[in-house]
């Protein structure tokens, strides 16, 4: 058994988990404020990703300042979106608002293709030493940089939702828009700032990954990638998006292990962490920390 | 009484520290009205949902016509003949009210997936408009023709309390379960609803379990009265002595002189 | 005219529906010009049968009737001078109405603590801890309830739902059907409590009661809507002394209360339809 | 005057687009050039670009369209989706159709070959189908590790999504190494959406693999170069026709070190006598002349012209029909359009052999500091083997 | 669901029987009965390109109903259904060429292979719930997909399988106009089954369900039961959706039935109406003909001067992308209840007229 390979292959789950991670906590935000699970998602990586990749080359931007902007942009974006497409969907059968952010990523999907072409394109330079070695396994600098800010972002979260009027007003938003309006929350204020907060942390998310493999239109795969990691920690817990994100990453790893080293079935790496999916859901129905919904009569 | 249709033996219920209810034992004569009242949060919905399924007891059986059912699925409790009414609402709500009332249909019915979509080259089409008869009969008896075709969800409060009413008859139970059926309803509509209650009771023969807050109701339909305090069996026995028990007077009615007490109706 | 009803008359109502007619799904109409004045620091009850529209009525003075498809296709409602039928539901709550639901409606996947503290949600004062031991006061039961929301037995959540009203300190508080579900002596209390926060806070009420003794001995002045029509209005004294009144919504009325077991189901006319 | 219709299918706004686009210019400037210069020797070669985005229903819905309205006699098709879905209509409503889907399975137009699941009468492409690509690599992987003067078995690795096309040339690839003697190492499979494949680097670093066959394209191949670098593996990637162009390796940066890939065609920069016409062609688009046309879209030219000269005979020989231009099809050998000698590759089909080019170009990629450089290493001829036809 | 709480006048209900009919008045009913007559006529008038879109409806059509009843009635959201629609497909094409199965054999029996499989990955159902159900539901999609990918025995791995056409007492349907009967009969046959299944026991019980399963369990319901069958009918209709799909293209290739077919069934459904069987028509038209018409307008703008600058042209393709992403957005916020529900509205206002209120 080659445990080099199995150690550099933890590792790496690991520092791609969480960057599912993060991209799921924007999940999980908009779905315990608004119910909405965002099909858009992989478009929010992909419009961020781009527009800081359009402010490197086009205007020779410092990266810093260029990430900053560009985080600045998609705050703005996901608040204007909201504001437009959402706004006048409150209060109508969440299903019907899943399908518009299905129509949203359809639409961005193409724009992006429209605007920046189809072809893929790297990054510019950002790094001088563009990855270090962390066990033997040699790591984009971009992911140690996505896992500082992943462990902020989560702080950051952990303490809104715990510690802020908000948090609990996102909350009973997400419970009963009806209710929350009669306790006088404004559902379109925290309608905004769930998917302006959500945009930007995409962004950041988009950025790493387009550091790493470049940018295409299909950056967007990434939203879809991160279900599992969500559902298995509970669609509404930002710890369990961190906690499944790092799971799904090991997971996948570890099948790639098994698979190479042993089975060799192939396609594990994609569909193994499906298998485990569904055999943790059947024994956490709610995922790892999900919260139960109320059966009482 | 000897028969008795329900017989609930020493059930005791907790959810994590709150315990719902501890070593409750009653027997429900048939063909009675039975009535359970007690404080809030005295564990009388509880009961009720081990009645029909909802809770397992951790200790205690739950006897039904002569058969012991502590451990079956709420529905095959209704196929036996149990059914109930909820304390929150709990009808379909895009239903209109006389798909829910079908609904309690469900268990008396043998078209399936299979049958019921060659309607008319089964005998599928033969046995909804037998069963649609029937419930059309529930529905003239509790006066609910108009909003017959009318979504559920869209009527208010006293209507679908009725609309409960009507589907759980339709279960054609032996026993019936009423969580506070008069909740929400002005005096009119009490006397309409013990009219019914009465009548389900003394033409259809069906015995009736209800939990009601309402003393002057209690104390006029009910053959007998149990009390519920903080998940212990207070008392039970006739009304008059249920009522005349200091403890509840106390902690249950907050009674000083008697007379305030029709007021309370 | 009792002076009560003369003074009445005299004040300016804080809360001023006038005549307003609701619609839901732009098909069925529910209210048919229902005009309600609450005056400044009074309980005033709205009576009815099940139907009538009062919970509606509320909804459209809260302004949750649009999150219901429903509109206000005329008239229109003024708080403290100005126009709110066109408002928010969130801005009203700011502007002090604030609507107990009906049904509970509280938040169940939330502790009893945070359902208060999302009362004074548009409250930023730093009284909240106190006001939150005001409620405990009140209502002692839900002290022990640790658990979440959604486990309460309904009366307790009743309780939850009054007691998330007084957090916000409204100037007006929307009652809907606050008796329902719970005992006997609960409803005493309930009402010992309504009097006395009126009386001690000052806040004006609404009252939607389907209890009409304890309302209208409550209540300084009441209105009677059957089928989206105010039939009847007057004050305290004039509605007790009804004779309608007294047999359709107190019972028994100078006659002995007649035992609901021996009901005639034949449905009497009422004089005023 | 009289004109014949051409249905033209295209994705340049789905997933395939990246080289969609290109192949898609190539065969619309063509066809426009044609008719700007005398069209079907006369006949004016009326057109449509249908961009279906890669998406089946659509693309059944204009051929459709075409057939019953415009009177289609010839289609130019581009993916294995719209490809394979159109099939039976196309054999049935005897119109041929030149798609950029390099399957092998299609180039068995009479079904000799026993394991050919459905025989495609009227199916053709130009260039050599993945399959016989692929082998064209491994000969040339071979010569290669001898010319390393490396001994023992070199390790051959397939690396591609659980897709048809990267699928494609998996099995009979895999079979001609093994004879080559390759030690062929399970699959590799990489999702064809770009991601992090680091994991599979490593696996292919750990088996060990000296070439590796790379079936996706675009977005994956260029992560996987990219993961693969960073890992630090050293094996020779050699991947299909799709896979490797100067966008990707300009996307690719570091990490294209002599990568393999194989065309059906020279490059712009290439000075052959045929690059005159593609030049020509290429104005239309656009006039400047400056844009740098991909290899794709020289091979979407060849793709017209054999169907152009096709067409000319079947005028020649009883009409402009689809059954004539399939004959059209037959009638030459070692066939190379007029005009772009040194561009398309002698092409031979017949009745029953599909293969119209056994012959592949090998390219190699170098990015050094900015710059992408592309020069042809060697040409490869496969033999015609039966068991190879429609595999 | 909501059926109206008023009938037009002039529409007395005699019988129970005829309340109970799956059309609300006699007019609509002798309206549809004269629309499937008519249609049956279209291959005389219409050409292929008009009846290939027909036939593309109803096997999307009849596959998107299914959907709705998992969906609409029985409130559970699957991201799978492209998966079970292609296995349907292949099952079909399968049985046909290695059994030897006559085709209009293999069609019903792919449909029973795809429920069976949808049961399988139906079963997390018993015990999951909701978006947590949905995404148990994407995992059968990529569990799906990928085995199209690997077994060849089954799918033809890259090469693809063929279908062969349909041929019943030596009559073979292989071109549109004769397809087109196929298709229309599926297409009523699938309908009326599913009208008439949501006004007997077990169309109610699914409905029970999706409002409030703890006491539609209490009123005797069946829970995991009936959450189980839905998935078993829902990719029942899939996989007859497929089937005729395979036998019409006669070739089946595993490209396609993707996550983004899904998300095409999905919105048909939500844009129809959820819990709604014409509205699951109307947004399967809804969807079909929009890539469409936009193509059309694509042709249009082609048609104009500068219809030959390449760059309007490419930029078109996008656009048209835009513009459906776009559609369905709008839509929905004019109209997020679905086709079905305007249909509904507008039905009801002609009611009242010109008594509205
Ligand atoms: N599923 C549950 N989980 C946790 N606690 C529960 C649950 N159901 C009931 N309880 C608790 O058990 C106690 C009894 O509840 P129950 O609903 O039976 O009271 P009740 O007698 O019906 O009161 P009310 O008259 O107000 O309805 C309550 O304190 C309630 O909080
Ligand atoms: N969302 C809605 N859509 C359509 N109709 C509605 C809606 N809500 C209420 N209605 C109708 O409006 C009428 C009045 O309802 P409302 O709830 O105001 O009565 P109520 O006086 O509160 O009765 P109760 O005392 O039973 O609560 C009822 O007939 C009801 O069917
Ligand atoms: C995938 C694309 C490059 C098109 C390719 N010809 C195919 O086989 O689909
Ligand atoms: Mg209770
Ligand atoms: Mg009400």
């Amino acid at each position: 058994m080659n445990f080099e390979l199995l150690l550099q292959l933890v590792v790496n789950g690991l520092i791609v988990g969480l960057l599912y991670g993060v991209v799921g906590m924007c999940f999980v935000l908009v779905y315990k404020s608004t119910q909405i699970v965002n099909f858009a998602q992989g478009e929010f990586l992909l419009v961020g990703a781009w527009t800081c990749w359009a402010l490197l080359v086009y205007l020779q931007l410092p990266f810093l300042v260029g990430f900053l902007l560009s985080l600045a942009f998609m705050a703005v974006f996901g608040v204007a979106l909201q504001m437009i497409v959402l706004r006048p969907m409150i209060g109508e059968p969440i299903i019907s608002v899943i399908m518009v952010t299905i129509g949203l990523s359809i639409f961005f999907q193409s724009l992006t293709k429209w605007i920046f072409g189809v072809a893929p394109e790297s990054y510019p330079q950002v790094f001088d030493t563009q990855s270090i070695s962390l066990f033997g396994l040699n790591i984009e600098l971009a992911y140690l940089m996505s896992t500082g800010i992943a462990i902020l972002i989560m702080v950051g979260f952990y303490l809104f939702f715990t510690h802020s009027k908000h948090g609990l007003a996102m909350r009973a938003t997400a419970f009963d828009q009806q209710v929350a309006q009669s306790l006088g929350i404004s559902v379109k204020q925290v309608f905004a700032m769930s998917w302006g907060i959500a945009a930007t942390v995409s962004a950041t998310a988009g950025v790493v990954i387009g550091m790493v493999n470049g940018v295409s239109d299909s950056l967007s795969v990434m939203g879809i990638k991160v279900f599992p990691a969500v559902i298995l920690g509970g669609l509404d817990s930002i710890v369990g998006a961190i906690v499944g994100g790092i799971t799904i990453g090991v997971l996948e790893n570890l099948a790639e292990f098994a698979d190479s080293q042993y089975l060799h079935i192939g396609n594990m790496y994609d569909i193994a962490p499906f298998y485990v999916l569904l055999v943790i859901l059947w024994f956490k129905p709610y995922g790892l920390f999900g919260t139960k919904d109320i059966e009482r009569i | 009484m000897t028969d008795s249709i329900l017989k609930v033996e020493h059930v005791s219920l907790a959810f994590g520290g709150v315990k719902a209810l501890t070593d409750v034992s009653f027997e429900v004569p048939r063909g009675s009205v039975f009535s359970i009242i007690g404080p809030n949060g005295a564990g009388k919905t509880s009961m009720l949902n081990c009645i029909s399924g909802r809770y397992r007891p951790q200790k205690g059986a739950i006897h039904f016509d002569g058969r012991e059912v502590t451990h079956l699925r709420p529905n095959d409790r209704a196929d036996l003949g149990i059914g109930r009414t909820f304390q929150n609402l709990a009808l379909f709500g895009h239903m209109t009210v006389l798909e829910n009332i079908m609904v309690g249909r469900h268990h008396l019915m043998n078209n399936n997936w299979v049958t019921g979509p060659l309607y008319w080259l089964s005998p599928a089409e033969k046995e909804e408009l037998t069963h649609r008869r029937e419930v059309e009969q529930i529905i003239d008896f509790l006066d609910i023709t108009h909003v017959r075709k009318s979504v559920a969800g869209t009527l208010s409060y006293g209507l679908r309390k009725r609309v409960e009413l009507a589907r759980a008859m339709a279960l054609k139970p032996k026993l019936i379960l009423l969580d506070e059926p008069m909740a929400g309803m002005n005096l009119e509509e009490k006397e309409d609803m013990a009219r019914y209650i009465l009548d389900l009771n003394e033409e259809f023969g069906i015995t009736v379990v209800m939990i009601e807050h309402d003393m002057g109701v209690v104390m006029d339909i009910s053959h007998e009265v149990m009390v519920l305090d903080f998940g212990k069996k207070l008392i039970s026995g006739l009304p008059e002595q249920v009522m005349a028990d200091e403890h509840v007077k106390r902690a249950y009615l907050g009674l000083e002189e008697d007379d305030e007490m029709q007021e309370a109706g | 005219m009792t002076e009560a009803a003369v003074q009445i008359q005299t004040e300016a109502p804080v809360l001023a529906v006038n005549n307003i007619e609701v619609v839901y799904d732009e098909v069925i109409q529910v209210l048919r010009g229902v005009s309600i004045e609450v005056p400044q620091g009074k309980i005033v009850t709205l009576l009815g049968p099940n139907g009538a529209g009062k919970s509606t009525t509320l909804k459209a003075i809260s302004g949750l009737l649009k999150t219901e498809d429903g509109e206000v296709t005329r008239g229109d409602i003024h708080f403290m001078g100005q126009r709110i039928d066109t408002a928010h539901a969130e801005e009203i709550v700011r502007g002090g109405i604030f609507q107990v639901m009906e049904g509970r409606r509280i938040v169940e996947d939330m502790t009893v603590i945070e359902n208060l503290k999302l009362g004074a949600y548009t409250r930023s004062d730093n009284e909240v801890a106190a006001d939150i031991e005001m409620v405990f006061d009140y209502f002692p039961r839900l002290k022990e309830r640790t658990g979440l929301a959604g486990y309460l037995s309904g009366g307790e959540q009743q309780m939850l739902a009054i007691g998330r009203a007084l957090m916000a300190r409204p100037r007006m508080i929307l009652l809907d059907e606050p008796s329902m579900g719970l005992s006997p002596l609960l409803v005493k209390e309930v009402f010992a409590i309504i009097e006395k926060i009126n009386r001690e806070q000052g806040i004006t009420m609404l009252l939607v009661e389907q209890n009409a003794n304890y309302a209208l001995k409550a209540a300084h002045y009441g209105y009677i809507m059957e089928s989206g029509k105010i039939v009847l209005d007057g004050t305290r004294e004039q509605l007790l002394n009804n004779e309608d009144v007294k047999e359709f919504y107190l019972g028994g009325g100078n006659e002995e209360r007649k035992s609901f077991k021996n009901l005639k189901s034949y449905k009497r006319r009422k004089r005023w339809l | 005057e009289d004109s014949v219709f051409v249905g033209h299918l295209a994705d340049m706004s789905g997933p395939t687009a990246f080289v969609g686009k290109v192949y898609a210019d190539g065969v619309r400037d063509a066809m426009t050039y044609i008719n700007e210069h005398g069209g079907i020797s006369g006949t004016k070669l009326e057109f449509e670009t249908i961009d279906y985005a890669y998406k089946v229903p659509q693309a059944i819905a204009s051929y459709k369209k075409w057939k019953s309205r415009k009177g289609m006699v010839a289609m130019q098709g581009w993916g294995t989706a719209d490809t394979e879905a159109l099939i039976s209509f196309v054999a049935k409503d005897e119109i041929p159709v030149y798609s950029a889907s390099y399957s092998g399975h299609l180039t068995d137009p009479q079904g000799k070959n026993p394991n050919t699941s459905k025989p495609a009468p009227y199916n053709f492409f130009y260039g050599a189908s993945y399959s016989d690509a692929c082998r064209g690599l491994v000969q040339w992987a071979a010569q290669d590790w001898k010319a390393k003067g490396n001994g023992g078995k070199p390790k051959f690795t397939h690396i591609g999504a659980n897709h048809p096309y990267p699928n494609a040339p998996k099995e009979a690839c895999a079979a001609y190494a093994t004879e080559l003697g390759f030690e062929v190492m399970p699959p590799v499979v990489i999702s064809m959406k770009p991601g992090d494949f680091k994991a599979q680097c490593l696996s292919l670093k750990s088996s060990g693999t000296n070439y590796g066959y790379i079936g996706n394209l675009g977005g994956s191949v260029l992560s996987l170069v990219k993961s693969c670098n960073t890992v630090g593996t050293d094996i020779q990637f050699m991947s299909n026709i799709w896979g490797g162009d100067k966008k990707v390796f300009e996307a690719a940066g570091e990490g294209i070190k002599d990568y393999i890939f194989p065309t059906m065609t020279p490059f712009w920069t290439d000075d052959v006598p045929g690059m005159k016409l593609v030049r020509a062609i290429s104005r239309v688009s656009d006039p400047s002349g400056k844009e740098e046309r991909l290899h794709h879209y020289i091979r979407g030219v060849c793709s017209a012209y054999y169907m152009k000269e096709a067409m000319e005979w079947a005028k020649a020989n009883g009409g402009i029909t689809g059954e004539n231009i399939k004959k059209g099809m037959y009638a030459r050998d070692n066939w190379v359009p007029k005009g772009l000698e040194g561009v398309c590759l002698a092409a031979n089909w017949s009745e029953e052999d599909h293969r119209g080019i056994n012959q592949v170009n090998i390219y190699k990629g170098n990015y050094n500091d900015g710059n992408v450089q592309v020069e042809r290493v060697s040409q490869m001829t496969l033999e015609r083997r039966d068991d190879w036809l429609g595999f | 669901m909501s059926s109206p709480a008023m009938r037009p006048c002039g529409d007395f209900r005699t019988s129970y029987k005829q309340d109970n009919t799956i059309f609300e008045t006699r007019t609509i009913h002798w309206v549809t009965v004269a629309a499937i007559a008519l249609a049956c006529l279209a291959p005389l008038v219409l050409d292929a390109y008009y009846l290939t879109l027909f036939i593309q409806i109803s096997y999307l059509g009849i596959a998107a109903l299914g959907l709705n009843i998992l969906v609409g009635y029985t409130g559970q959201i699957s991201l799978g259904h492209g998966a079970f629609f292609g296995f349907g497909a292949f099952a079909s094409a399968w049985l046909n060429t290695s059994f030897g199965i006559p085709v209009f054999l293999c069609i019903p029996l792919a449909g029973y292979l795809t429920m069976g499989v949808g049961m399988l990955f139906g079963m997390p159902a018993a015990r999951i719930k909701g978006l947590y159900l949905a995404i148990a539901t994407l995992a059968a999609q990529f569990i799906i997909e990928d085995f199209f990918g690997r077994a060849e025995w089954f799918s033809g791995g890259s090469a693809g399988s063929m279908a062969e056409p349909v041929n019943l007492f030596g009559m073979v349907f292989d071109t549109d106009e004769s397809f087109f009967y196929i298709a229309l009969f599926a297409l009523v046959f699938m309908y009326l089954w599913g009208c008439n299944l949501m006004r007997s026991r077990d169309g109610r019980a699914f409905v029970a369900v999706r409002d409030h399963y703890l006491s539609a369990e209490i009123m005797g319901v069946k829970l995991n039961k009936y959450r189980l069958l839905s998935f078993g009918i829902s990719s029942f209709y899939a996989g007859i959706g497929g089937a005729l799909y395979a036998h019409y293209l006669g070739y089946v290739s595993a490209e396609g039935f993707t996550i983004f077919m899904s998300v095409q069934f999905l919105a048909m459904v939500i844009i129809g109406g959820l819990g709604s069987v014409k509205g699951t028509l109307m947004g399967c038209v809804f969807m079909v003909l929009l890539p469409e018409a936009l193509e059309g307008g694509v042709g249009l703008m082609k048609m104009t001067e500068w219809g030959n600058i390449p760059m309007v042209v490419d930029g078109l393709a996008y656009i048209k992308e835009m513009a459906i992403g776009l559609v369905i957005i709008l839509f929905l916020i004019f109209e997020p209840q679905g086709l079905a529900h305007r249909w509904q509205q507008i039905k009801n206002y002609w009611k009242f007229y010109p008594f509205a209120y």
